[in-house]
């Protein structure tokens, strides 16, 4: 039967899917031969930029991550917060930058379909989606096709799953004229002691698989998230996914439903390089091997192979390990919300992710291999050089000047944005966008969470070190400025490409401002995402780590507004 | 002239409404479907009567405005 | 007043039509999912807001044919106070149970916000606790609430007392900038706008509390 | 048996989306059409081999769903 691995391994093919020869050789000494067809486009997305963090993780490894209210830092699907009471809150923020330059409307929706699942994994049913975007010049032809197809696919799939868009920031500049930014970020609510980890355990327990059937959507848009963009790959037009807010919406209700009782022991949802990484991720973490069936997995299109099946980017599905005969009851749930579910396989003590497919094995690779081996990368970089300060001349009509500013496009009113969002269902939104920071209650409590995401790239361009300093103390501003007490934060890094010494430099520079900034606040780090080779031809954005952070208050109805609230009362200036 | 324009999911593409017409009719008892599928049409009235520049301005149109080629298909029928 | 609140797949508005309805009447509504045939007998049915089914072909198309309407169709028919909200709304009219159609937003854009509307006939079982003429203040948040009517239609229902609330300005392209209608009989209510998500302060009003407060008073 | 069905606006009722596709061509210096309309496209793979019986049975789902006949037509062609 033809499965694909009769394809020869060529210099060409291994190229292709984004390995250098040094990586390739690492593949072959860790498997101990060379790897098949099937094998090698699973290595690639998972050593992937996008997947293996190759370029960021020794920086990221400096970052504050811990204080006590930190249940879960990064390393899982989303952080995860005590906010009292035996309640947390779980968030991440995450990029489909690249996506959302190729086709506006889906790029984006799926943006958001991918971080809700994110949280909801974890056992938190989404309360707040924010994002941060970066468009090009208003002016440049390509802008407000891009804006009006962002805003629109973040409103049609948030929208239908029916979590309220409460805030987010938009800035324009021509350095993303050809790399636009999509940011999305998702807050939800869970109990302490009902948090859903990824790590699976139990060898022969069942490996379950839920959600929509699989295409052959976005194969390889792994690896293409982390490669630099040209002209031409406009003109190549890479798979992209359609997204299906409905189905989502049934899969977080069927998720939750099951997640009421205690069968699942481990739950992941499948993300960039879907049935790979959600697998690799739960073996790894929990120190065990996956046999899979790939006859097994509900699959939407004929005849798919093994390999499209392991790198299908299909959307709204997730792999769950559960407690062995629950799979009936669990069947029952995933049957009342017509989704699809079946058991793919299992849990082995090999160690090995072991692929069958028509009764023969197809692949077969140390899972250890897969995640720990994977390169990482030192990458050399200079400091941003300091600029001193330029001098500019006071506006001689200060009015005007005033006019000017808040007429102009990074400070304009975004009622356009969210009046197209659905801002408040869930009833729980007691501060719209338009404040610092949106608030949000804890439902059926007076408590409430604000969030707020900020970065300013400008400065991060001029002095990253001060830069990353700034975009964490504005969210902490933000957050304090409703009267909520900031806890934690989740970022979304988006720079160039990391091979370039300067842009490097930005990127350290940035991190350790931000890591700086979070220990003098005590406020941690909980979880993120990185974004680089956001770049065209060789010009790349404005250094552009957007940080979301997230705050609680006890008693909302002390809450503060921007709003003034009567004549003949005193404004008051602090600070320095 | 009359131009009949018709926008579809490329094969493959993942189609939500095309599932859920075919879920919906099932559901109501009509077990006689096997697939379904939903796409855009589109009528133009034009001012041109030259078919070959009214073709190549439709095509062009398509391309630019009336489908997405990222994930759609389109066909154009002259009348 | 004891409720219901019909749930169908994609729904989404359904616990907050709960919350409101626990809030002002003092009882939890029954929750119905769209596969069940029958329900316990109840005062109330409210068909929530939400994407049932995505909105997929047209909205409320889907939810109009399911089993659970038939049985809801049957119960309104009989006299029982059914009100429709947003996607609601839009079943109740794809099922015939009220007059029109809810087409695209003439601006083709997802709009959320408060709107400022006119309660047109105070004299109905959903608006009696408002006063005729009352301007209020509702949110709305659809993509498709262009309502439509023949002109005829049009005519009979605001001939006959049929339009319950008017927005004050241009929304989204509705006829007769028709934001909310009754049936004949007046015991069907269907509307665009969003009362259940204006019921307290922190919310940013409570406007919307009447219209359940109203029920509630002809039920006695 | 493939059932190809156009879903169109009934005469006289207000088509925002054609509207939309009219304008925008206009701003994209499209300047050579009239009017344009927006309607579904639905295609259904039937398992029946009758076309008679497939007629009947296509028509009764655009009545009872794929069309509604307050605002739509509807148009069937077998092949
Ligand atoms: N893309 C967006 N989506 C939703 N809300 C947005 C978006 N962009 C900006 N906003 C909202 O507009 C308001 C002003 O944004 P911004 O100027 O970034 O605020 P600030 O500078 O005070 O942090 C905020 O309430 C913010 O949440």
């Amino acid at each position: 039967m033809n499965n694909g691995n009769e394809i020869k391994i060529t210099p060409e093919l291994v190229k292709e899917h984004g390995l250098n020869e040094e990586e390739y050789a690492r593949i072959v000494s860790a498997m101990g031969r060379e790897p098949n067809y099937t094998e090698l486009g699973i290595y690639s997305v998972m050593w992937s930029e996008h997947c293996s963090y190759k370029s960021s993780r020794f920086h990221l490894k400096k970052l504050p991550t811990k204080a006590p209210w930190v249940i879960q830092g990064p390393g899982e699907n989303a952080g995860v917060i005590d906010i009292g009471d035996g309640q947390a809150a779980i968030f991440k923020m995450e990029s489909h930058n690249h996506p959302s330059y190729i086709e506006p409307y889906q790029g984006a929706a799926t943006g958001v379909g991918g971080i809700l699942r994110d949280v909801f994994t974890m056992g938190a049913r989404p309360v707040a989606n924010m994002n941060a975007l970066r468009f090009g010049e208003p002016d440049h032809p390509k802008t407000r096709h891009l804006l009006a197809g962002v805003v629109e696919g973040i409103g049609g799939y948030g929208n239908c799953v029916g979590v309220p868009t409460v805030g987010g920031e938009t800035n324009f500049d021509e350095s993303y004229n050809g790399n636009i930014l999509v940011n999305a970020m998702t807050v939800g609510l869970a109990d302490t002691d009902k948090i859903f980890y990824c790590a699976a355990a139990g060898v022969g327990n069942p490996v379950v698989y839920v959600g929509s059937k699989t295409g052959r959507d976005g194969i390889h848009g792994a690896t293409m998230a982390s490669a630099e963009f040209t002209e031409d790959s406009e003109e190549k037009r890479p798979t992209v996914q359609v997204g299906d807010p409905f189905t989502e919406k049934l899969l977080i209700e069927a998720c939750l439903e099951l997640m009421a009782t205690d069968a699942i022991i481990a739950i992941q949802d499948m993300g960039a390089a879907g049935l790979t990484s959600s697998s690799v991720e739960m073996a790894s973490k929990g120190g065990v091997g996956f046999e899979l069936d790939l006859d097994q997995v509900p699959q939407r299109e004929a005849n798919m192979l093994p390999y499209e099946m392991m790198l299908s980017e299909s959307q709204e599905r997730m792999l769950m390990v559960l407690k062995p005969g629950r799979e009936d009851m669990a069947k029952k749930i995933f049957e009342k919300w017509e989704l699809d579910f079946a058991v793919i396989g299992h849990i082995t003590d090999t160690g090995n992710l072991t692929l069958k497919f028509g009764g023969e094995v197809v692949g077969d690779m140390p899972i250890n291999s897969l995640v720990e081996d994977a390169p990482e990368y030192e990458r050399p970089y200079v400091p941003t050089p300091k600029r001193d300060a330029v001098d500019v001349d006071a506006p001689a009509d200060l009015g005007k000047a005033v006019m000017d500013l808040i007429g102009g496009p990074n400070l304009c009113s975004r009622r356009w944005i969210w009046e197209q969002y659905d801002h408040m269902v869930m009833g729980d939104t007691i501060q719209r966008p338009g404040g610092d920071a949106a608030v949000v209650r804890v439902h059926g409590t007076e408590k409430a969470l604000a969030i707020s995401t900020d970065v300013t790239p400008r400065y991060c361009y001029a002095d990253p070190v001060e830069g990353g300093r700034q975009a964490v103390a504005e969210t902490w501003r933000n957050i304090t400025a409703v009267g909520a007490t900031p806890l934690a934060i989740t970022n979304c890094l988006n720079f160039g490409n990391p091979e370039r010494k300067d842009i490097m430099g930005q990127f350290v520079g940035c991190l350790e401002g931000m890591g700086e900034a979070c220990r003098a606040l005590d406020y941690p780090i909980v979880s993120g995402n990185v974004s680089l080779y956001n770049e065209t031809n060789g010009s790349g954005i404005l250094p552009t780590p957007a940080i979301g952070g997230v705050g609680v208050m006890a008693d909302s109805n002390k809450m503060a507004t921007i709003a003034l609230k009567g004549a003949g009362q005193t404004v008051v200036l602090i600070g320095e | 002239m009359k131009a009949r324009i018709h926008v579809t999911l490329k094969n493959g593409v993942l189609d939500p409404q095309g599932k859920a017409i075919e879920h919906a009719l099932g559901n109501m008892g009509f077990d006689g479907v096997e697939a379904a599928r939903q796409g855009k049409y589109i009528e133009l009235d034009l001012k041109s009567t030259d078919r070959a520049s009214a073709e190549k301005e439709v095509d062009e149109m398509c391309r630019k405005l009336l489908a997405n080629t990222v994930i759609e298909n389109y066909s154009i029928e002259l009348e | 007043m004891k409720s219901a609140v019909i749930v169908f797949p994609g729904s989404n508005c359904d616990r907050d039509m709960a919350v409101a309805l626990e809030k002002i009447t003092g009882q939890k509504p029954l929750m119905v999912w769209h596969q069940e045939y029958d329900f316990d007998k109840v005062d109330f049915i409210a068909l929530p807001g939400g994407f049932s089914y995505g909105d997929y072909l047209r909205c409320g198309a889907m939810s109009a044919r399911s089993h659970i309407m038939k049985e809801v169709i049957k119960r309104a028919e009989a006299g029982v106070p059914t009100f429709g909200v947003c996607n609601g709304f839009q079943i109740l009219t794809e099922t015939g149970l009220l007059p029109g159609a809810l087409m695209r937003n003439a601006g083709l854009h997802f709009v959320c916000k408060d709107v400022k509307m006119t309660v047109e006939n105070a004299d109905t079982m959903f608006t009696s606790a408002y006063a005729a003429g009352e301007e209020i203040t509702i949110p709305v948040a659809h993509h498709d609430g262009n309502y439509f009517a023949d002109t005829e239609t049009l005519d009979r229902l605001e001939g006959e007392g049929q339009v319950a609330f008017k927005y004050n300005e241009d929304i989204n392209g509705a006829q007769r900038r028709i934001a909310g209608i009754t049936n004949a009989k007046g015991n069907v209510l269907g509307m665009m706008p969003h009362p259940e998500r204006m019921i307290e302060p922190a919310l940013g009003g409570s406007d919307g509390r009447k219209l359940f407060e109203s029920v509630m008073n002809r039920l006695g």
